[in-house]
């Protein structure tokens, strides 16, 4: 067990001097080539003819010369530097860090659907409509919402997609109203999406369980209020019980009820966003469906909505016609219009229903029942040792804070850095806000118990580091390719780019 | 209906490591007797009595046939020579990026919010914010936007934000349509107007129309090379658009080899898409937007920046940083709502861009003018082609025939040549023209091949 | 530049608990399921009607039960405790580790490659007989001779070929002679593939300068000698300048040459062995052709003969008709026979081939140029620092010795493992046995100059600390997940399996 | 004729770093002027005057070209149904398997000679080795070798250095005739002789006459099942061949899950071919021969063994062992020459054998045995079609038809079907039989389309 060794002692990859990998621009020679390409094969007319010289450059100055095996090694390098879910716990709060199955890399890789062309004719791509498609049909099966649109490529896509027609729908009826109500403990997208679909944010206050009393969102729901934005489960994992309750309440007042569906990996199969009285949720693939994070993206964030706003979803919609064949539908007059340049992440669609496909309706209920069950585990073991702000049930994920380390002077933020001496990433932190010195724990269901414990131990022991040596943990980390940096001065002189 | 037991082994599934025993040692820890009793926060009536009913759980081989049952019934590049462009290109993939993609360190690692275990996606991204700042003549690029459709978004809103006061901006016609479709709907509460400036003879953007249209804008935006192929003038733009925020467009971004770059033609903001690097075309997406800015604009850049800094041991080392622009601090008042970008794609770039190198980016930008010139100068042979427009061209240009687009591209395909895209969906009295693209993909046999089986076409349609 | 750090402090990859990580059966779990099938789709018989009782088995006791999860973990941790060419220099004397081209990966996954059966009809399979006789052309010009066979999987796989080849030449000619001639500076597969051929072998003693003397040759040509067995360059990196005259001294006594084609990358595209005189030679194609050592094989070992010994190949051959089409012709009366079960490792030579064309014949050339300057750089530069025993002029590699340490009593072996400290895998050592504490070192064309001066550095500073902090160096590697290992221990009481 | 210049930029290759600068800089430092002048000691009249006769170089884009469509030219179960065994089998391949063995540190790493550096690979060798015991019932593995027909020739190797002054072996004539003929090859100057048992009307090895072959014999080769498909009686062999070394032969790994381990039986050393366990059939090669031996030979086993043993620090490694049995050692003595054999096909059934796992390989055991019983009743129903061989088969059986099997065979193919494997060529006599593979990759669908195309086939030959 890691615990009982000083975790320096533990950590240990082979190393192969990446942790000195200089930049790819500082590994450039003159004269070292890493491409080829079959020679000209038309007549070498003069280039004025082809580009005039006006509209040409010479060069692309301080490029690189590098060779196939440069990059080779450098990109392996730089690899090594990076943690991953495929070699360990990667508990982010809120990101569902879960296994990337690699037959969903195969079948997106298949040429049929990595060579088809965004432009083509609807009879040449039957194929991709018919798994858009299916896609929806599944998608809509999950939410239990008439339609669903997969346009968006991310989560914050879909939410910018889902108030805008929210907006052009009470527009539509006479008022697209001004306020978008969010509660405190929301993630920064939810107003910042609000926003730009010309909304000013209302925030509600989170009770002392963490969620939204009635009473409050009563008092708040005026006449030109749109909709209320909230986290299903919330941020701190406590879902809302009140959730059709408030769906009555907004909905007696005209507003609609949005909501984010980054959770929804806590209840897929268990419970139905439509029967909840949502009237608009996004759903994040790259969370609850699998496809890979790849350091930041890409992702997919398609939005199922509601009878109200059938009319106002995205063009073009996938649609089948009587004889099985599909076609793309552009004739909607009262769309919010296209969110975006062809048909969205179609590859990261692929990945995602090949996923649907490979958990079925048993699996899908699984998902949900582990992610509650590991991220239950990982509070009952951590509870003693971490403070629990709130203590109301949680599903996929728990919340500590430093609270119990702090009068040592030991803060979330090197609680976090000393976990990687120990091997593991760290959890979210200092969010939600609502919780000061938030450690935000989402284990996922594809984390084996073994794994759970480890980690566990791991904090359990950092627990008491923080007691005996809270030194050493102020000064994580000590096992890791680089050590704290100097955030502020990246910030206060930025460097944005390599210069010669 | 009975709801499968959790731990039954008949129940367990492979991407779900704890089965029987795990599951029952940990109910004990946690303290209940069953994995039901952790959802009793959920009201029975909005509870499902059943199971989705959706298809599966299916094996692999189950899987496997199924999708590519699906995959064979698109008509590709896999089986058909493609002229297709319009945004989306077909170019050289080196085969050892999609293999170093595929390593679990780059592929399933997730936004670099700690940087002491991600150095390597920090310093990709800082090389690839480098590559974009050579290719495009500015100083500060992001870590990748969505797309170029939406990277015009934000580039317009971007240039909202620094004046105050002005609500119009200045889209050429000849951006690619679904552009310019995007950007009216993400602006559509935000109190802007978007005033189209048509194009001439030439295909490129009308100066006195844009002159006269600049007047009171805060941003004006062309694309080059255009919808059309065709490559705009940018100092003569730059000109007719006075001092209002130029924002220029690339969607073929192969272009940056050989044509002059944006910055270095009074340009403040140049955005696009960066799928031309080498990245599949699949259907639209994945892809990566790129946003290039002057230094001046910099903390009104959307999306994450990487920037280079120092540890304790004084150690380079690369950090997510200006955060204050962004969602997760400013919420409303962010400079976007970008959270997830398109990270991957952007170090697929990284990979091509580095590979490939001053000289081949050269060489590919070269061979695709070339290529394109030697069947511009094909078709203009054949009396019944014409090329509308006489403006300079990349490796795109627009063909018309004296009938419409979609019989002669039908007609093509049963010669297993995907021949262009219909212009006369997009632009009303284009029903004729379609859009052809070439690239260094294409041997000089498929050139001749194209020319012949349009003019055989041609002749079909006559008779 | 690393050695002006602490090697401790400059080489860390970030770790994930890999160095922990458990046997693949102690992470097994009762109902854990890493597969699923289809549902069976015939009918259910009695399994008795299907196999009789008494020969089937219940279970495989101990087998393992992990989820798909637990494998991409388990291996991917394993993965990080190897070293491996795409991270950096591994200059393995006599492996000739280069880089691996990615291309040859894509091509031999093209499903007509991969999915095409070894017991397929000709008519079948003719892309597969097309793209072997096309590889045997280039290894013709290659190695300049009439005919090479494909069978050999691996560099003694070759020899074995190659001598039983010539054993049947000679037993054709009423003689099979007992001897084999074997430099004393030779691979040790060289005496065991030549005892498996039936052979006695007489070792032959290197002069000073590590080559073979014509007058130690002549004396040992007897009747009795069927062959020399001879590595060109030897493995010291030296050329037998008088290999001619050797192979005249061999053929005048009716005695074949047979050339250890290991070190092919020092001279191809510069000079050919069939030019030499010699009549035999086996090439690792894993070496010179760069298809992957994947840990320690798979490979490919094909050999070349003169003309003498074209009716003695393996059958059966590829052969070429009139029309284009391609056979297979088994009719070779006097053929040795078939060295293994199908056509040997296909997708290996699929591998070869596809680097063959990469390089063409300036590029294989450049191989053979860039590979001797990339060796005689390492070797000028670390002269001075460590004992050169043969100082003859070099090809691809040098041999140093660790006389200059010895008196400190550090030895090859520490100064090896502490090349790991500094990022490094080691050189060949102990090896070729001519050498006392041999340091072979073939850095391949494939590095770049930047590694080679990062390897010299750590070797100098290795070389320093020899006589500064000797015990440092010999208590190294300090820095690797495991440190020295008992190796006594493992012969002593082997423990080769895990048992529950 | 004048030969390239190395310090030409134009010369550099993608493949070798160093250029023109670098060139220079190193030269100066090795003390010469040129890099010829580092080629003195070949003398001239060796040297080529020119460069080498063969193709290229060529770019990604024109080897993809060449070489996708040589393989267009085979026809292999990518677009046909495929019935092909006889030593080399269609399984299902787990997607995850090839994307762990294209990782570097697997794929691009050395033999592990130096196990600090090395324990990855080491400790997957040592999990291999364990596996292989528990399939066989025996009780040492090695690391690997060649594939299934070098491991019968080391296991034949092996056993006659255990007795002194026996020189003859049995071996069963329904042992995969290429390992036969392998075998052959091997021994050919050892002074050994073969002696090959027949077979019986039940496909099974002639007992009888193996009691007599087996009197002064030092081993006793059998194949279960054997080419035929047909299952040995282990016990009854092992009685019949008295107290030589036993040796049994296994071509169709995935057996393993469901047939008796002969290690269970008497036998002392079980060596085969790993191929079925999911790696591509892909022309013969690379595969994986594995050997298991009882305890008492372990010092005789021939190639690499991985063994346990602890750091300095007390912790536990793995590292190569008993290395005095092997060639860089012992030499002209060594059990064998092989040095690189077939490690990486061995991790990749290291894998394919976790992920599988105690359930699953019972299972793919299962699905090929009722599925081969399945098609074996359909093929009974056929009035023309004989099954020659009475005895229990696993996966695969021989057919007989009126009619020469190549005719069957070729008319099959017409339907898209490669219907098996002619044994003619191998065993007079029975130019009508050929052999016929199933396994769970088979549909029902599959299965009854093959015994339709098949009595379709007769009709027609019959007219
Ligand atoms: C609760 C919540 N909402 C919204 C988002 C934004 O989703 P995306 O990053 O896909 O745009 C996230 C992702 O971090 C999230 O955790
Ligand atoms: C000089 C020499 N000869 C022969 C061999 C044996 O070749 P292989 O390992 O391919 O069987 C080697 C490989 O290590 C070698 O270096």
């Amino acid at each position: 067990m890691t615990t009982t060794l000083e975790p320096e002692a533990a950590q240990k990859d082979v190393a192969q001097k990446s942790a000195t990998e200089p930049l790819i621009f500082e590994r450039s020679r003159r004269g070292r080539r890493g491409y080829q390409l079959p020679a000209l094969d038309v007549p070498e007319v003069s280039l004025d003819e082809v580009i005039p010289r006006a509209l040409r450059r010479d060069e692309i100055k301080d490029e690189v010369e590098v060779s196939e095996v440069d990059v080779m090694r450098h990109f392996t390098r730089l690899s090594k530097l990076n943690v991953s879910i495929d070699a360990g716990l990667y508990p982010l709060g809120s990101c569902t860090m879960k296994h990337n199955p690699r037959i969903n890399e195969e079948i997106a890789r298949t040429p049929g659907f990595a060579q088809s062309h965004p432009m083509q004719a609807e009879h040449q791509v039957q194929g991709n409509l018919e798994l858009l498609w299916n896609l929806e049909q599944t998608l809509k099966e999950i939410f239990g919402l008439p339609r669903v649109t997969l346009q968006p490529v991310a989560g914050a896509h879909g939410e910018l997609t889902g108030i805008l027609m929210v907006h052009k729908a009470l527009a539509k009826s006479g008022n697209a109203r001004k306020y978008i109500l969010i509660p405190d403990s929301a993630h920064g997208t939810n107003p910042a999406s609000a926003a730009f679909a010309g909304y000013e944010i209302r925030e509600l206050k989170s009770n002392n369980r963490g969620t939204v009393d009635l009473s409050t969102l009563e008092a708040a729901v005026t006449e030109d209020v749109a909709a209320l934005m909230i986290t299903v489960p919330n941020t701190l994992g406590v879902f809302e019980s009140e959730i059709k309750a408030m769906a009555d309440i907004l909905h007696a007042k005209g507003a609609y009820l949005y909501c984010d569906g980054a959770n929804l990996n806590s209840f897929v199969g268990i419970a139905r966003p439509g029967d909840m009285g949502i009237d608009v949720i996004h759903s994040n693939l790259h969370k609850t469906f699998s496809t890979p994070h790849g350091g930041g993206g890409p992702g997919a964030g398609p939005v199922g909505v509601s009878e109200a706003l059938v009319p106002f979803l995205p063009t073009p919609t996938v649609e089948r016609r009587e004889d099985g064949t599909f076609f793309l539908e552009f004739n909607h007059p009262d769309t919010i219009g296209r969110m975006r340049a062809f048909h969205g992440n179609f590859n990261v669609l692929v990945r995602a229903l090949t996923y649907m496909r490979s958990m079925g309706p048993t699996g899908l209920r699984r998902v949900a029942q582990l992610a509650v069950l590991n991220a239950n585990y990982i509070r009952a073991r951590l509870k003693g040792h971490y403070h629990l702000p709130y203590d109301a049930p949680t599903l996929h994920e728990v919340v500590f804070s430093d609270k119990n380390q702090t009068p040592k002077d030991v803060h979330t933020l090197d609680i976090a850095k000393r976990l990687m001496d120990y091997g593991f990433h760290p959890p979210t932190i200092y969010f939600p806000l609502i919780v000061s010195g938030a450690l935000m724990i989402e284990p996922t269901e594809t984390e084996p118990k073994e794994e759970l414990d480890a980690f566990c131990e791991a904090m359990i022991a950092i627990a008491r580091e923080s007691q005996e040596r809270p030194e050493l943990v102020r000064s994580a980390p000590h096992t890791t390719p680089v050590r704290r940096l100097d955030e502020a001065r990246a910030a206060r002189q930025p460097v944005l780019r390599w210069k010669k | 209906m009975s709801l499968p037991n959790p731990t039954d082994p008949s129940n367990s599934h492979r991407y779900i490591p704890n089965a029987g025993d795990d599951i029952r040692e940990m109910l004990e820890v946690v303290g209940v007797d069953s994995i039901d009793a952790l959802f009793e926060t959920i009201p029975a009536d909005v509870k499902l009595d059943g199971l989705l009913d959706i298809p599966g759980p299916w094996s692999e081989l189950e899987t496997r046939r199924w999708f590519r049952g699906v995959a064979a019934r698109n008509i590709t590049s896999a089986d058909h020579v493609s002229f297709l462009g319009g945004g989306a290109y077909s170019h050289y993939q080196p085969a050892m990026i999609d293999q170093l993609l595929t390593r679990s360190e780059f592929l399933t690692s997730y936004t670099p919010y700690q940087p002491e275990v991600s150095q390597g996606t920090l310093q990709a991204i800082f090389e690839y914010q480098t590559h974009q700042c050579l290719l495009t003549g500015l100083d500060v690029a992001n870590a990748s936007l969505y797309d170029g459709s939406t990277a015009l978004c934000e580039a317009v809103l971007l240039a909202e934000r620094l004046v105050k006061g002005k609500t119009k901006v200045v889209l050429a016609k000849s951006i690619h349509p679904h552009y310019l479709q995007t950007v009216r709907t993400y602006i559509q509460n935000l109190g802007l107007e978007i005033v189209e400036v048509g194009f001439g003879a030439d295909g490129r953007i009308d100066l006195e129309a844009l002159r006269a249209a600049s007047v009171d804008a805060f941003a004006v935006a062309v694309q080059s090379p255009n919808f059309f192929g065709v490559l705009e003038d940018y100092d003569a733009v730059a000109a007719a658009a006075g001092n209002v925020t130029k924002i220029a467009v690339v969607a073929e971004a192969t272009s940056f080899g050989l044509v002059t770059p944006p910055g270095e033609h009074g340009f403040e903001i140049c955005v696009g898409e960066g799928q031309a690097w080498g990245i599949p075309t699949q259907f639209g997406g994945p892809y990566v937007g790129f946003m290039v800015v002057r230094e001046a604009l910099k903390r009104h850049m959307p999306g994450r920046l990487v920037g280079e800094t120092v540890d304790v041991d004084g150690k380079r080392a690369y950090v997510l940083t200006l955060a204050t622009r962004e969602q997760h601090i400013r919420r409303g008042k962010a400079t976007s709502n970008i959270c997830t970008n398109q990270a991957l794609i952007a170090l697929a770039a990284n990979m091509y861009l580095s590979l490939m190198g001053k000289e081949g980016l050269r060489e590919v930008a070269l061979q695709c003018a070339r290529k394109t010139a030697y069947l511009r100068e094909k078709l203009r042979a054949i009396s019944a082609v014409e090329l509308p427009f006489s403006g300079p061209v990349y490796n795109e240009l627009v063909v018309r025939t004296p009938f419409a687009a979609e019989e002669i591209l039908a007609d093509l395909e049963r010669e297993k040549i995907l021949g262009g895209i219909p212009l006369g969906p997009y632009f009303e009295g284009q029903e004729r023209d379609f859009l052809v693209a070439v690239t260094e993909l294409h041997t000089k046999e498929q050139l001749d091949q194209f020319a012949a089986a349009l003019s055989a076409a041609i002749s079909r349609e006559r008779r």
